[in-house]
């Protein structure tokens, strides 16, 4: 039973570590703003922490750089489970707009098992906070992959059907 | 004396030592000397003219010249100029004689072209490799033009890094790369006894993303912008206009004075955000949230309106070569006014609160010392230097955008501490709001964007520098054939500052370790934008203060 | 029935088995052994014979050993209440201490045995001896052979650089107290002919009233005395150099013994041979002062040390403070309330005990971690606990205990301390300056012994990589553990042993002086309520309150468990790069520099050591090469000579001490002769 | 100092609570926000300039036959600059002011295919007349051949789950 | 019945002033929404369900938590609570201020076995503050034990009710009030755990249920430290009848821990000598105090 309520009190309490693999400021800088007055990520009980061991969440900004690989993967295995990783940004859910440099590994699932998305260059703060909510069962997803295809005979376009994950 | 004057007395001077000079705008001055003569030009250009070094930049013109172009950069700030001086070195044998030694500052650009580009510098005090990962292979140089942008070579496993010793008793606390007042990943050594730092390390070019190797092998001058936005998150307006700014010189567009003014208005609206954005870092690494809370919440107003203005919250997107993308509408011009008067009530009741907290006072005040001549020899920038009672802004050195029409005034306090670069900061907030003010009264009607009608034409050069939040960026673009530059530039401001953190450190306690670097407002993204991380030597580098400093500063007090 | 001729017979074993280790010394092992087994048989005899004293009464020998007519001076063995409990612990300590050498002595291959278990053994034997006489002339005789004796446990390492003026420095300071005492006792002889007790007490009773200022001359002497044998400051200067440089199973014997008796020389001196008036009741404040500055000195010095002996003989210098700390409140109001008089002598002699448990017992430790990775420094050696689990556990239970955590011996006497200057501040409100002073330093004694404990036992392992990863030997082992349990047993059942220190304190006092037992610490056999005037005025009941924490502990772990949390082993977390970690290992000297920074110079570097400056009177005060190098050169020849041919080094000293004695009687003489 | 303290506590009490009720109640972005670019597949042409323009080369083109052109975007590197916006002819892709795209998929809901009927009109760069001179080469890199989904062949093995 | 008053409110009552303080304090003070009242709950409950990491040699590391917080609830058995303290018969002040030293000890010797550096620099200042921090505490209540003649807490406050205030008293209370602030861990003083400088310090390398055992204990030491004060120094309504005495204790403990609260939003954190440097002049006010019980004032 108390099991149970250990469980039930994880979502509530989400404290989460902030990592940045390579990423330009600006995402993490609107992570900090997700704390901040206007948008109070602690509504959710979601807190900031500054060592690995304490977080249930690793939020990852910022395209992988070769030089953080190691790091990272040190620092995964630091948190405790049960964790979350929230990729934040383009960068870190796609490699953004370095995916191609040379020193760049990729997007943080190239390295890390990664459970949300939230891209964005910038994400905005609410962006985040959706993302969040997502996570935490409160909101609905609101992308899908799109297909879209003109056919010769008829030029209005039909949706395809959407590939199932 | 002026660029041409200078000129020609460096010409008088080393005689036939310098092949050419040229002097294309007033405030431009391009030098080539033959590459044994580089050491003695710099020291007079250092020592004798008093010029400040900036950056160096390594070009691979194998192709065009079978030669490397080595160009240093210095500031002539009293006689508001930019110097390059270039200088060309066989391919066969890519050395150049080291200028470290007489110009401190030169220390980590050396190294870093030499990374970059395979060119020795010969004679450098700390000739360790700085920017690529500890697993590049050492024969491999990225912005050789023949090295392709997007090649990965295989992982090493257990590369060894060479790092400083600690001095004896001391031990060592790592700070970082993951360190929670660290935004971002750095990693230094402090070197402690008890709480005192009696050292510290560097290794940074954890964020080192090849944003000049993109710039010059794939991008188009007009997709550039756009990456450079993204050298930084909080100051990329600042990195965006510069490139521009320098294309636009070497192209010679006129851009319509309109465009000027909106780019004014972006880079001081940039200013205000990111002066409070570190106001509040600060206060949360001494543990003060509240000023966390309550900065950012003054900051929210101005970040929904650069949203309304551009589009984004940050990374505007709005620069584009010639001018820019987006017209500041004139029914935002209120909105603008409104929330900078929001914005200077609230921040005059914060500066008026300052002085009388003691406990506040008691953390900033004198820690962290940087004194004024380290601060020269290491080239600091921004804040940082004004902090130290070093005079030198760009916005009034070297006016840009409509800073030429506008009143700005130099914010210096010789203070040298932590709480010199915080008043610094709060002032040119004020300072920021007067501007914008001005700007918003005074801007011009007309287009946004210069008419281009022809390609840019190849090996032209531009300098262009940008008073950013923290200091001084600079870019330089060398136009190339293909709709995109043959190389481009970057030097942001902390990459200067960051050279200043081990001195700094020494002497304080491990309490004032955060504050002192976040006093810097350090933005390790940008600094490390083009550093590339050497992965297959096996070893990586680390600097000591000694050898930053080239062994000729120590400490007054010890 | 057992009488004081046990205690002979005890004294004969010893010298006997001093002299049999001297003749077999070359056998290292069997050395041991024999050294051990007349160590046990001896402290069985000496338990039997205090315990008698300390439940039945008084024990005396039947007849004088020796009599010396001219001073009227018969050796006569007499163990009272007080002596009995010195004797207990001497006893405890005698036994563990020889049992722990057997191994221990052997990780000093090159140096000979007989200069290590024939002078342990005789050097027990004094201190027995030191107890167990009520005269002045062998108290100073037994006392002096007992100094000498150490003093050459003290330079055994002689090959040590630091061993010879550690011992020098020794040797001067004890034989400089040496003279005080013995012109103090030649001016009370001068005043009543004799050197009994008693008779002392008498002639300073008639000084009182005739010569005020020679009383508190005699005082002084005394006082200076007693204090430099055990290590008060300023006159302890000689304790932070001599403890660390003796072996350390040594250490552990002087800290648990000869250290105890400068307390039981002021007990014994002020109770036994002095009236009472008011010169006690100062002596009694400045006794107090005197410990609180050493407690003050010491263990803040302690704090700044990183060599694991030496910070243990800091707290051997603030420990001995609470005592005399304790001692002088006591004395101090011996003549204005008896029930905290009493309070107060009986806290000092139980922290007394306490403190001849857990110091040897951290010695021990200490003395474990030496033999294990070779090295005092806590910079070298540390995270002993993964290979020596047993001794880290007693190290751990002996810091605690030294630091008063309760549910440990040493938190009772603390506690006792703490209530007796709280209360006597009632009278003489400087006391209650003295308590905070000594709580205070109670909480410096923990962090001490936190950085102690953290640096060399808890935390990761860092030893060289040739030490052996295994805990020490059993006969090593075994000491410690016993004197662990006694610790726990003491601060379990703190009644018990108040019960016997009672009869002990109420003994020396004036019959029928102290309140009785129960109006002081309550009825209860398991909870002390100490009452002083009627009102309850503190209580600690361990058991009680250490089932409600067991309980306490069993919710935390009821907590714990809840969740159902799974373990894994992760590497430190080191901010993301990998380090070596003797590279980020924190440096014993960093920990609380912040702190220590405060205290840097509370503690001055002895002039002693910076006499031999200049050049021209380099030589002329370079006592090392004049007085002591040739000394100790031709000591070491005779002892060279003395173990290869296995025998003579006892009767040696025995040389010694009939040279010394003869000198004594000889100034006697001369004086009795109306010099 | 007391007075300071108190001074800052008022100041601080003063704005009052401003958290917003996001995401229980929306917050939209400002009017020109760049959200999400949404494509009218009627409108789009396939002329290939807003792959030529993208600063993170994350729309490709590819052509699977002789009438058809596949035309993917892949939301993951998109950094929502809008210049693919700007550039096309015929108004057929916007920014809307949709942010709310976290997913738990990664790169399966990242990515958008557009497949133009090129019958009219094929090798089409013909038709596109860019803003400027400057986009007006044509660069390597926003081939699908080419790039592929460049960036994801990691030396490196990633961590795997517990 | 007192053991589960005692233990009740420093188990319950901790976590949940905790969670009133950032919701009505920092929070507003902040001006956000805040979280849950409830929210330090679910956090320990979370922690209690993580992974329980272990990096060091296991003994000490894994029951130093469960002794600490054990050591706090016995402080709670010992301290009085409105009501006569259900092991206020077995222990009096200084077993009290023993008890919160262990727990003290038992942060310490986490710090000292997980080895890391920042741990170390941890609980070298967990030790430092703990030693500029104690005494204050220390001459505080023995001011009190001179004002009444007792050492044991109950009577204490008692005897104080009954005397009604004087200056020592007073000085007293205003000392305990200034330490009060480091003795339950708030700003200025959070320098050992310094989340920002040393990462949570001694509890760098803790995760899970031992982390939590720790919050809740910090949670419940709040509770006692203010129970001192405010039964002790502030004695007013210890004497009323049964409900109202409690409901009057919490009233105070309440107001003491939302005014800690308070300071705690708007200070950033000090140095250690800073903070040393403070207390020392703390440790003066209280002998003034104490100076003023033996002069009777």
């Amino acid at each position: 039973m108390f099991k149970e309520l250990c469980q039930k009190a994880f979502p509530k309490s989400l404290w989460v570590y902030h990592t940045n693999t390579g990423a330009c400021n600006g995402c993490d800088i609107e992570v900090i703003d997700v704390l901040t007055p206007y948008y109070d990520a602690e509504r959710f009980g979601i807190k900031l922490v500054g060592s690995p061991r304490h977080a249930d969440v690793l939020l990852v900004c910022g395209p992988v750089t070769r030089q953080v690989v190691p790091a990272l993967k040190r620092l995964y295995d630091a948190v405790p489970d049960p964790k979350l990783v929230i990729a934040i940004g383009s960068c870190a859910v796609g490699g953004g707009i370095w995916f191609d440099s040379y020193n760049i590994v990729g997007g943080a699932d190239t390295i890390l098992p990664v459970d949300y998305y939230i891209p964005g260059c910038p994400p905005r703060p609410e962006a985040i906070l959706h993302g969040v909510a997502m996570a935490l069962g409160l909101v609905e997803k609101q992308v899908e992959p799109v297909h879209l295809k003109q056919l010769p005979d008829r030029p209005e376009s039909i949706p395809v059907e959407s590939e199932t994950p | 004396m002026s660029a041409q004057q200078l000129g020609e007395s460096v010409k008088q001077r080393f005689g036939d030592k310098v092949i050419s000079f040229s002097v294309p705008q007033p405030d431009q001055l391009y030098l080539t000397v033959t590459s044994d003569s580089i050491v003695p030009v710099a020291e007079y250009l250092y020592k004798d003219q008093g010029c400040r070094f900036i950056i160096n930049s390594g070009t691979d013109r194998r192709q065009q010249r079978g030669k490397f172009l080595i160009t240093h950069f210095f500031a002539q700030d009293k006689e508001k100029f930019y110097i390059a001086v270039h200088t060309e070195v066989d391919e066969d044998e890519p050395q150049i004689d080291s200028i470290t030694p007489s110009v401190p500052a030169a220390n980590w650009s050396e190294r870093e072209t030499r990374d970059m580009v395979g060119v020795v510098p010969t004679g450098h005090p700390d000739p360790r490799r700085l920017v690529l990962s500890d697993d590049w292979p050492e024969d491999l140089f990225p912005l050789r033009w023949d090295v392709e942008h997007g090649v990965k070579p295989p992982s090493v496993e257990g590369v060894a890094p060479e790092r400083l010793a600690p001095p004896e008793g001391a031990s060592v606390v790592p700070i970082g790369p993951y360190f929670p007042v660290l935004e971002e990943p750095a990693y230094f050594r402090v070197f402690v006894e008890g709480e005192e730092v009696v050292g510290a390390d560097y290794r940074g070019f954890y964020s080192h993303r090849g944003v000049e190797k993109l710039g010059c092998s794939v991008l188009t001058y007009n997709q550039i912008p756009f990456i450079a936005e993204r050298i930084c998150g909080i100051c990329g307006f600042v990195h965006s206009c510069s490139y521009c700014q320098a294309v636009e010189r070497a192209a010679g567009i006129e851009v319509p004075p309109r465009a000027e003014y909106i780019r004014t208005i972006m880079l001081e609206l940039e200013r205000i955000e990111s002066h409070t954005l570190w106001l509040g870092i600060a206060g949360h690494i001494i543990g003060f949230d509240t000023v966390l809370m309550q900065t950012w919440r003054m900051r929210e107003p101005l970040m929904w309106l650069c949203e309304r203005i551009s589009g984004n919250r940050k990374t505007y997107g709005m620069n584009l070569v010639g001018g820019v993308r987006r017209d500041i509408k004139p029914e935002i011009y209120d909105d603008i006014r409104q929330v900078l008067t929001d914005i200077e009530r609230e921040w005059q009741e914060l500066y008026d609160a300052i002085p009388g907290d003691s406990t506040l006072m008691a953390r900033l005040q004198g820690t962290g010392i940087l004194p004024t001549e380290v601060a020269r020899s290491l080239g600091a920038a921004g804040p940082t230097a004004r902090g130290s009672g070093l005079a030198i802004d760009v916005r009034v050195d070297h006016p840009f955008a409509a800073y030429d029409r506008l009143e700005v005034t130099k914010c210096v306090y010789d203070g040298c501490d932590n709480l010199a670069r915080t008043l610094v900061r709060l002032d040119e907030t004020v300072d920021s709001i007067k501007i914008i003010r001005q700007a918003l009264q005074d801007m011009p009607e007309g287009p946004i964007m210069a008419e281009i009608d022809e390609e840019i034409p190849a090996g032209c050069e531009g300098m262009s520098a940008v008073e950013a939040p923290r200091g001084e960026v600079f870019h330089w673009v060398l136009t190339g054939t293909e709709n995109r530059p043959e190389r481009w530039r970057v030097r942001a401001p902390t990459y200067a500052n960051l050279q200043n953190v081990p001195p700094m450190l020494e002497g304080n306690a491990l309490a004032d370790v955060p504050i002192c670097i976040g006093s810097y407002d350090p933005c390790f993204s940008c600094t490390e934008r083009m550093e590339i991380v050497d992965v297959n030597s096996g070893q990586v580098r680390v600097y000591s203060q000694e050898e930053i400093l080239n062994g000729d500063y120590r400490r007054q007090d010890d | 029935m057992v009488d004081a001729d046990l205690l002979i017979a005890a004294l004969v074993l010893l010298v006997a088995g001093a002299i049999i280790t001297t003749v077999i010394a070359r056998y290292r092992r069997l050395c041991g052994y024999v050294a051990f087994v007349t160590a046990l048989i001896a402290a069985i005899w000496v338990t039997m014979v205090a315990w008698q004293a300390l439940t039945v009464g008084p024990v005396q020998a039947r007849v004088p050993l020796l009599t010396i007519t001219e001073l009227g001076s018969p050796l006569l063995f007499v163990v009272d209440q007080l002596s009995a409990v010195f004797l207990l612990i001497t006893a405890l300590i005698m036994v563990c201490t020889t049992l722990f050498s057997m191994r221990y002595i052997l990780i000093y291959e090159r140096y000979s045995l007989a200069r290590y278990y024939p002078l342990l053994l005789l050097f027990f034997g004094s201190v027995i001896s030191v107890l167990s006489v009520h005269n002045m002339l062998f108290f100073l005789h037994f006392w002096e052979f007992m100094t000498l004796t150490s003093y050459v446990l003290v330079v055994f390492h002689w090959v040590n650089p630091d061993s010879g003026p550690a011992g020098l420095r020794y040797f001067i300071a004890t034989h400089v107290a040496m003279v005080c005492m013995l012109i103090a006792t030649i001016i009370v002889y001068r005043q009543v002919g004799s050197l009994e007790f008693a008779a002392v007490r008498e002639a300073i009773a008639e000084l009182t009233v005739t010569s005020p200022a020679t009383v508190h001359l005699i005082l002084a002497l005394f006082v200076v005395g007693f204090a430099t044998k055990a290590g008060i400051l300023p006159f302890g200067f000689w304790m932070p150099d001599a403890y660390p440089a003796a072996p350390t199973a040594a250490s552990a014997a002087f800290v648990g013994t000869m250290c105890k008796l400068g307390v039981y020389g002021i007990v014994r001196f002020f109770t036994t041979c002095l009236p009472l008036s008011h010169f006690v009741t100062t002596w009694g404040i400045i006794i107090a002062v005197l410990g609180t500055i050493s407690i003050f000195i010491g263990t803040i010095t302690a704090l700044q040390q990183t060599d694991s002996k030496r910070l243990l003989t800091f707290h051997a210098i603030g420990q001995t403070g609470y005592m005399w700390l304790a001692v002088g409140l006591g004395l101090a109001l011996l003549r204005i309330s008896p029930a905290v008089a009493t309070l107060a002598l009986l806290a000092g002699l139980f922290h007394t005990v306490n403190n001849a448990l857990f110091k040897p017992l951290l010695f021990l430790n200490a003395g474990a971690a030496l033999y294990r990775t070779g090295t005092r420094d806590m910079d070298k050696a540390g995270g002993l606990m993964a290979i020596m689990p047993v001794t880290a556990v007693t190290a751990i239970i002996a810091s605690l205990a030294i630091a008063g955590i309760p549910g440990l011996n040493g938190f009772v006497s603390k506690w006792l301390i703490f209530q007796s200057t709280v209360v006597g501040g009632f009278e003489l409100p400087v006391f209650v300056f003295l308590g905070i002073v000594a709580i205070f330093i109670s909480a410096v004694t923990l962090a001490s012994f936190l950085k102690f404990l953290g640096m060399l036992f808890v935390g990761r392992l860092h030893v060289s990589p040739e030490v052996e990863r295994r805990e020490v030997p059993l006969t090593m082992v075994i000491p410690q553990v016993t004197i662990a349990i006694f610790c726990v047993l003491f601060g379990v059942l703190p009644i018990l042993v108040m019960r016997h220190l009672y009869t002990a304190v109420s003994a020396i006092l004036p019959s029928g002086y102290s309140p009785a037992f129960a109006s002081l610490f309550g009825t209860s056999p398991l909870t002390v309520n100490l009452s002083l005037s009627g009102a309850p005025a503190g209580a600690w009941g361990p058991i009680v309150i250490l089932v409600a924490f067991a309980g306490c502990l069993a919710l935390a772990y009821l907590i714990f468990r809840m969740g159902g949390a799974r373990t894994r082993e992760v590497p430190m977390w080191l901010c993301g790069e990998e380090h070596d970690f003797a590279e980020v290992r924190y440096p014993v000297h960093s920990f609380l520099l912040t702190f220590n920074r405060y205290f840097a110079k509370i503690y001055p570097s002895i002039p002693f050591a910076q006499l031999a400056r200049p050049t021209a009177v380099l030589k002329l005060l370079d006592i090392d090469r004049w007085v002591y190098d040739p000394m100790f050169r031709a000591l070491r020849w005779i002892m060279r000579g003395m173990s290869a041919s296995h025998t003579g080094l006892p009767q040696f000293y025995m040389l010694w001490m009939i040279v010394g004695a003869a000198l004594a009687v000889i100034v006697l003489f001369s004086m009795a002769g109306g010099l | 100092m007391i007075a300071s303290k108190l001074k800052e506590a008022i100041l601080c009490l003063r704005p009052g609570l401003v958290t917003l009720k996001y995401p229980f109640q929306p917050h939209p972005p400002e009017e020109d926000f760049r959200g999400y670019p949404e494509v009218d597949a009627d409108k789009c042409i396939g002329c290939g300039g807003c792959a030529a323009v993208c600063p993170a080369r994350a729309i490709m083109i590819q052509d699977i036959d002789q009438n058809t052109r596949r035309i993917v975007r892949l939301l993951e590197r998109c950094i929502f600059c809008g210049r693919c916006a700007d550039v096309c002819p015929e108004d057929a892709i916007t920014m809307t002011k949709q942010f709310e795209l976290s997913s738990d998929m990664g790169r399966e809901d990242m990515e958008s295919e557009c497949q133009v009927f090129m019958a009219t009109c094929q090798r089409c760069g013909r038709c596109y007349e860019p803003a400027t001179p400057l986009d007006r080469i044509m660069q390597p890199g926003f081939r699908h051949d080419e790039i592929k989904r460049g960036g994801q062949d990691s030396p490196y093995e990633p961590v795997k789950p517990a | 019945m007192t053991f589960a008053i005692n233990i009740g409110l420093a188990l319950l009552l901790g976590p949940l002033l905790a969670g009133v303080v950032r919701k009505m304090i920092r929070a507003r003070v902040h001006s956000r929404q805040g979280p849950p009242i409830v929210q330090p709950f679910y956090d320990l409950f979370k922690l209690l369900g993580k992974e329980d990491l272990e990096s060091g040699p296991g003994l000490v590391l894994r029951y130093a938590p469960m002794v600490a917080f054990a050591a706090i609830l016995a402080a709670a058995l010992l301290t009085p609570m409105g009501l006569r303290p259900p092991l206020g018969g077995y222990g009096d002040m200084i077993v009290f201020t023993y008890f919160i030293t262990i727990a003290v000890v038992g942060v310490i010797m986490t710090g000292l076995t997980s080895a890391s550096p920042y741990s170390m620099l941890g609980a070298g200042r967990e030790i430092m503050m703990h030693l500029i921090v104690e005494p204050v505490l220390i001459i505080c209540l023995v001011t009190a034990a001179i004002k009444c003649g007792s050492l044991l807490m109950w009577d204490m406050a008692a005897s104080n009710y009954v005397n009604g205030p004087s200056i020592s008293m007073v000085v007293a209370a205003v000392a305990l009030f200034l330490a009060l602030q480091a003795q339950i861990g708030k700003l200025p003083f959070d320098i050992p755990e310094a989340e920002t400088e040393i990462m949570g310090g001694p509890f760098i390398e803790l995760s899970g249920p031992k982390l939590a055992l720790f919050q809740w204990a910090f949670f419940a030491r709040q509770i006692v430290y203010a129970s001192v004060l405010a039964a002790i120094f502030i004695p007013w309504g210890t004497g009323f009848a049964l409900p109202w005495n409690i409901a009057a204790h919490l009233l105070k403990v309440i107001v003491i821990i939302l005014l800690v609260g308070l300071i705690d939003v708007v200070n950033p954190r000090l140095r250690i000598d800073q903070a040393m440097t403070y207390f020392f002049g703390v440790i003066f006010v209280a002998l003034v105090g104490m100076g003023f019980a033996l002069i009777g004032a």
